[in-house]
């Protein structure tokens, strides 16, 4: 008897080079494409080849945050793949392999369907192809679950559709076979997951292309990085999009060279950024302090990989936190934020460049590999085009500058920190600035009184924009007992641990935060009852912060540091045994 | 008409004198004249060091940056905005020690920029230590034995990294050293002019007396071909009494890294109006992902 | 009437390029030859010739730690000098200026008197050469105060001996001269400081010498580094003294370089560091972590200077402990130690190679433009030579490799955290490790349990050092009211400051951490009663890692980011007014 | 007797098959046995890329170390320790993006070092992005438009940073590959060997196929004289129908660095006993500041 679910989950699992992950992101496209709602999470080696990958894509009828560990059918596209996730499977469910592979020489569960079918030898007869495999599992995934197999064409037609009819219909022939042989194993799989057609259409992609397509309607035209996984994609993303949108993309020589051409052509008045990773960002920390120090607008997106060094440059941390507040020699002022889902990177993607031209200076965006790479479907409204504002902050009109009274000002003295900017360009805007400190005009100056009104002057800007930081947003019960903090990429996991937390009845709420510094006004008034922060690094940096900023010790620290992200039965399970520990004390 | 004068700045140099940058700094304020380029079209672009306080003490748009970054900072400002001519001017501690890659990379993009180095062969504004183009066995804090390291050859090395636009100046010819920054100004990609600096204070072999009587104009020799690289390579080889100057290499068949991007056919981007997407535009990217 | 002081100081201003700060320390020399004590501090900008220098002397018959602000004796080599600090000096006290100069155009005091001497006249018909004035206008002040001459002569004979016997001679006739100058006027003014013959020997130096002193009697045998204010002393000393010493020194292409190769020698088995500023450190960051990973022992000496950027080079700032602290992507274990004397630095010169090699991880050693370049005289046994230990740590002898079973394993999982270490070299122990996350044998791995223990092993090498950091040491009143929290190159100052409020009696006490992190056990409980952090930046940056690390936050902060050094005066000014103020509240 | 054998490590690479690697670790194997050389008297040192995994494939000491830092933390540990043969095995991007710099300074340093770079004119672990040495034009997900700057040279800029030994050779001949490295191993100062290396996964132009009708090996004419520059350089600049391989410059006249280093004379840095100063020797240090 086949049940309908409401949240299932498959795996997908082989070789680097076998073309899971795309195939992955089709299937997943299908699915959205039927109504249904998705969660897809990539999991690969730093290597090209072999080694062990899986993507896993979760299945439901409501819109989902988080991935989630129980796996209901495993597609098997080595034995490899059966050894490592076989424990994964809820009973009922089932593997799927491939009859040439066989299984591996590991006890067999009772609780579970392995279905042999012969996915090369099927590949290569209906598509000419064996390593088509992938999307012919994926086809007997869709006939074992009942999801109708027209939109997995119907993807196939756009995405093949470049690479000529012959490669379309192969496509379409190893799906229909696919599909075919799922019929045998139909009535045991126990799970179904029917489409939901009429659903109107909607969005599916990462937080990396999110954050791009937001940048790019905030406003930024120039992107120069080296390439450094998991921010490079939105380089990438970029260039595709450079000729049609106007903006010029450039891979250069090191992240030194980077974030340097960046703050030259934000200096000369084009919104710039430049992407990368921890170990790219190292290298750029001395040019962050020429951006703060010379008031340039410039914005880094930073997607975090777990440290130090080099470590797993394909997994996910939010391990530099404190490293990006506290990045160059000397103080100056500087915004950071860390989106939590795609429509947060989408949004951040804009607003970043708002508040670096607003005030002048360098803007870091915290995203990581699990933000990044991971996929979800959301409504076209949800990446709101239309709140998108652009800001450049007090901005010298050409006009105005015709009309200047007097010598330009560059650095001049306000009381809000922020001075009146005028780009290179202007006959009555002629200035230099310096890296050295420097007069109201940008004249090197080492007068102590100038230095210490110039760096109040600097460091007034963080107060001005402190009052435009978001406080977190909350999720869950307004009263709650239990205050889960989260930030960053934790988003989805926390609330969907949330309302589990709840559902058991333990009146939790979470508080997740966006805007992380200058830490928002009002936060440690948030900070009350029983607070745990959850975080995906060692030390607890974001609770650290937190009681640097505000006084405020949090009760306790659920933290995972293997490089995995976190799910949210991670999270309950820590919430349950901290409270179990209690009722078991009291 | 553009003239000096109006680069002149209310800021003092405070170089020592008889310091060979006060003639780099003239020079180049001459050459921007003479190129016809007002302060508010230029931008001048240095690091840190002695030589690098240039753009303080020139009204025109500047931008000090860091110890070696010049020219990544400046190619920023140059692709924002290729209306605006911009010159590097710095030190061989900057170029050639923390800043050699930079260099390298700009000479093979070939992007538009005039790079003037400030050769003093020391490290100036921290006091003495040897430098890239320190000679083999020069003595200084740092290498109390003689220093064991080849100096750099400017020459050599960008012709080798495909720069189009390859000459030497010194100090000591402001007229020559005017010149040759006068037809950098005219080059359509990367230019280097690595300056010959005397440096009063730390570094008393490589004064006016000593570069006086060894050097001469490549260009004095009309037979001198400057699109002849290996001719270039060997003159660049050329070292002891006598020493060349003038272009070693100047080609005009490549085009500059900006004329080459598409999206900056459509003008500057510093320039052009910053709007929000078209509901095209946004359609688009909409359907890129569904 | 002359009164004899115990406590004085003597000014010498003028333009750079006029050697004031080497005939500064030399006069210097001659006081501590003369039985006094003294410290020096150079005042100077970021330019070789021009702009306005100054060096300050005190003096005094007890010893010295800080500098103040009054001035008793001013000796004037330009108008400038006039213009600027004729407010510094203390009633009765005198400037002494060339005739030739004249004074500037302003007030006269009347409380002060102004010395007219034909200082380029008298150095040129006595030396030869105007610029001897210098040389001649500190034998003027050792007439005025009664300081006996006979000391300048002898260092005027060992530091000019080998530039041959003329030039001593000439610089003789300059002393005399100048004393006989004085002659004149020595009734007119009040202080006197004679000599206090047959004190035994002193050492006069600055914290860069007395930390490379420290670093070389610890065993550091290679030092690359790129110069860098106020941290290029120390690549200079130590090339000077390579030679002798067996020491490498390279000067180098730029600061990566510079910590890399420190780390290639740290891991090839030698004793190796870096000196810098911060603005070399931001470029560094990267292979700190690099160094943390892979578990290389090396010492970053960053000698702090004002930021963000280039900002002031020849100042001084304590701006850079958070980011140090934070440095690099990821989290791993490292040891921030900060001296704050003369014997502190040459004590944490052999230290800190003894930690690096004990938790085989990155130490980095925070001084700054003060304490790098103040000058104080010190018993020759306060540079404790014999209290010098070399400890390698876990180091496995060729013995004990020769009989080793089984493989080496490079980081092998301990109780510790420290993996017992081999060089690469011995037939037994060939071994390759990797920036990327391994295994206990170096080998690259990305298994989420290694990756989870390996993190584990190396962070709980931070718990194990934490057992060997020393509390702060105490100082002034046990059962103080008042504590005020020093780290670093404030020592002196707030120990001068301590001693000053006793005087007027609120009960005050000092706490002066040199060993930052990890934050030693204990300190919570140190931190009780009213506790004021005294720190030269901006945010008060140790206030915060106090409350981050222990949770304590300050009562009030103290703090200076104008690029001078923080005096004892600018303390008890700024807590005698808290303490007023509190006193009219209640 | 060593022997290839000895290089055997339980790690099996990760490499593509028929991955240009594989011929590399094959031909450094066997050079180092041909060598003599016992995997502990060796140390393979590499960056981040695909090829930069070697050492980890390889018996001997070895530290992967960061993306373009190889030939700096290398330079480290032959100055402590220069009994060591150390060897730097790692990628274009490696070593002519992030490490150019580091590669000319090494070289006019002389420091003693072989450097392989295994170029495939490509990044392969980041999956596919354009080099420094791609060609002109090549289109990848960063170069769209087809990319505009001239490839690298690095032959003709290790000759122009003053390179003593320096050399191509490629991954499709095992046998040249191995004597060119054995010829690295024998030479005093720094050894550039620059290798063709065939990505089949991310550059199918740059195939076994495209190189193989095209490289001929330099020390196939009995009259090319390894000691002239300037017919060096004149090799450099060769590309097209034909690519020379072989040694295209080896001069022994400069000593490499650590020769020169007063400190060195008296044996490697790490194999003396640390001992604290003896008492004359503190008695120095201390009547210095008296
Ligand atoms: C990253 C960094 N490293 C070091 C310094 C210190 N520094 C300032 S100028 C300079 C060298 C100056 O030499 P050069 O570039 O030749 O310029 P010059 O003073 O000779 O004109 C150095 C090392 C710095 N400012 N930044
Ligand atoms: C500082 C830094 N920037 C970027 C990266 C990401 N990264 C890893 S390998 C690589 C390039 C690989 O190309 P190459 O050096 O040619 O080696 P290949 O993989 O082709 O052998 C890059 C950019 C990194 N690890 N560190
Ligand atoms: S130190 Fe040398 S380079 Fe610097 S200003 Fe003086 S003479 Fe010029
Ligand atoms: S991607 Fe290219 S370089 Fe990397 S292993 Fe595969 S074939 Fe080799
Ligand atoms: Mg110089
Ligand atoms: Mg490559």
């Amino acid at each position: 008897m086949q049940s309908q679910l409401n949240d299932l989950s498959i795996r997908i699992g082989g070789e680097a080079g076998m073309g899971l992950e795309s195939s992955g992101v089709g299937f997943s496209q299908a699915l959205v494409r039927g109504g249904l709602h998705v969660f897809g999470l990539p999991d690969y080696h730093s290597r090209i080849r072999g080694g062990h990958n899986f993507f896993t894509v979760r299945i439901a009828r409501r819109p989902l945050y988080s991935h989630t560990e129980p796996v209901h059918l495993l597609l098997a596209l080595d034995q490899e793949t059966v050894r490592r996730h076989i424990g994964a499977l809820v009973p009922g469910g089932a593997v799927v392999y491939d009859e040439k592979d066989g299984l591996p020489d590991i006890p067999r569960r009772s609780d579970v369907h392995y279905f042999s079918i012969p996915l090369s030898k099927l590949a290569e007869e209906s598509g000419g192809n064996a390593i088509m495999r992938n999307t012919l599992v994926f086809a007997v995934a869709a006939g074992l679950i009942g999801f109708d197999p027209t939109y997995i064409e119907s993807v196939a037609r756009d995405n093949f559709a470049r690479k000529g009819q012959a490669v379309v219909d192969s496509n379409l022939r190893v799906i229909a076979a696919g599909v075919e042989a799922s019929r045998p194993f139909q009535a045991d799989f126990p799970f179904r997951m029917e489409a939901a057609p009429g659903a109107p259409r909607r969005l599916l992609l990462n937080g990396n292309q999110a954050f791009a397509m937001g940048a790019l309607a905030g406003g930024c035209r120039f992107v120069s990085g080296y390439p450094m996984t998991p921010g490079s994609p939105v380089l990438e993303w970029m260039a595709g999009h450079a000729e049609e949108y106007g903006v010029v993309t450039l891979q250069v020589e090191d992240e030194i060279a980077a974030l340097c051409m960046a703050i030259g052509a934000g200096y000369a008045g084009v919104r710039a950024m430049t992407p990368t990773s921890g170990g790219g960002f190292s290298l750029m920390v001395e040019a962050l302090g020429l951006a703060g120090m010379t008031e340039v607008p410039v914005v880094v997106y930073e997607a975090q990989r777990p440290g130090p060094s080099t470590s797993l440059a394909t997994r996910t941390e939010q391990g530099d936190l404190l490293f990006v507040l506290h990045a160059s020699q000397g103080e100056f002022p500087r915004i950071i934020l860390a989106p939590g889902t795609v429509e947060q990177a989408f949004e951040v993607g804009w607003r970043a460049f708002n508040l670096a031209e607003r005030y002048q200076t360098p803007v870091i965006v915290l995203s990581d590999h699990y933000l990044a790479t991971s996929i979800r479907d959301v409504a076209p409204e949800d990446l709101d085009f239309d709140a998108v504002v652009i800001d450049r902050g007090e901005w010298l009109t050409e006009a105005e500058l015709d009309n200047l009274e007097g010598d330009y000002k560059r650095h001049q003295f306000t009381e809000s920190g922020v001075s009146p900017r005028a780009i290179p360009g202007h006959p009555k805007a002629v200035h230099a600035s310096s890296s050295d400190e420097h007069d109201e005009y940008g004249h090197i100056e080492e007068n102590a009184e100038n230095r210490r009104r110039m760096h109040e002057k600097r460091m007034r800007k963080l107060e001005t924009a402190r009052a435009e930081m978001r406080l977190p947003a909350a999720y869950g019960l307004n009263d709650a007992d239990l205050t889960l903090i989260a930030w960053g990429s934790t988003y989805g996991p926390l609330r969907e641990a949330v309302d589990r937390l709840n559902e058991q009845g333990l009146r939790a709420q979470m508080l997740h935060f966006t805007d992380i510094w200058p830490v928002p006004h009002g936060t440690e008034a948030l900070l009350t009852g029983e607070t745990i922060a959850v975080e995906g690094n060692y030390s607890g940096q974001f609770a650290d912060l937190l009681r640097m900023a505000t006084g405020h010790t949090v009760s306790r620290r659920i933290l995972k540091w293997d490089g995995r992200p976190i799910s949210p039965e991670y999270i309950t399970n820590h919430v349950l045994r901290f409270t179990n520990h209690r009722k078991s004390e009291t | 008409m553009v003239t000096v004068d109006d680069f002149a700045s209310p800021v003092r140099p405070t170089w020592c004198t008889g310091c060979g940058n006060f003639a780099i700094w003239n020079a180049v304020k001459r050459a921007l004249a003479q190129a016809g380029l007002a302060p508010h079209q230029v931008m001048l672009v240095s690091g840190i060091g002695c030589g690098s306080k240039l753009p303080d003490y020139t009204r025109a748009n500047g931008y000090m940056t860091l110890h070696g970054r010049t020219v990544p900072v400046a190619t920023g400002v140059r692709l924002a905005n290729h209306h605006l001519r911009v010159v590097c001017t710095h030190g061989d501690g900057d170029a050639y020690a923390e800043g050699l890659g930079h260099m390298l990379h700009a000479a093979r993009r070939n992007i538009g920029l005039v790079d003037i180095i400030q050769d003093n062969r020391i490290y100036g504004l921290t006091k003495g230590q040897y430098s890239p183009t320190s000679d083999r066995g020069r003595v200084s804090k740092t290498s109390p034995w003689g220093s064991f390291e080849l100096p750099v050859n400017p020459i050599a090395l960008a012709l080798a990294a495909g720069a189009t636009f390859v000459a030497r100046a010194w100090s000591g010819d402001l007229q020559h050293l005017t010149e040759t920054i006068v037809r950098a100004l005219g080059h359509r990609g990367y230019a280097l002019i690595d300056v010959f600096q005397p440096c009063v204070t730390f570094n008393r072999q490589n004064s006016y007396e000593f570069y006086r009587p060894r050097v001469y104009k490549l260009q004095d020799d009309p037979d001198y071909d400057v699109t002849d690289k290996m001719a270039a390579f060997a003159k660049a080889l050329e070292w002891g009494d006598r020493i060349p100057i003038g272009v070693f290499y100047q080609v005009e068949d490549r085009p500059a890294y900006e004329e080459q991007v598409p999206s900056l056919q459509a003008g500057p981007l510093a320039l052009r109006p910053l709007e929000k997407l078209r509901p095209e535009q946004v359609q688009r990217l909409l359907e890129e992902v569904m």
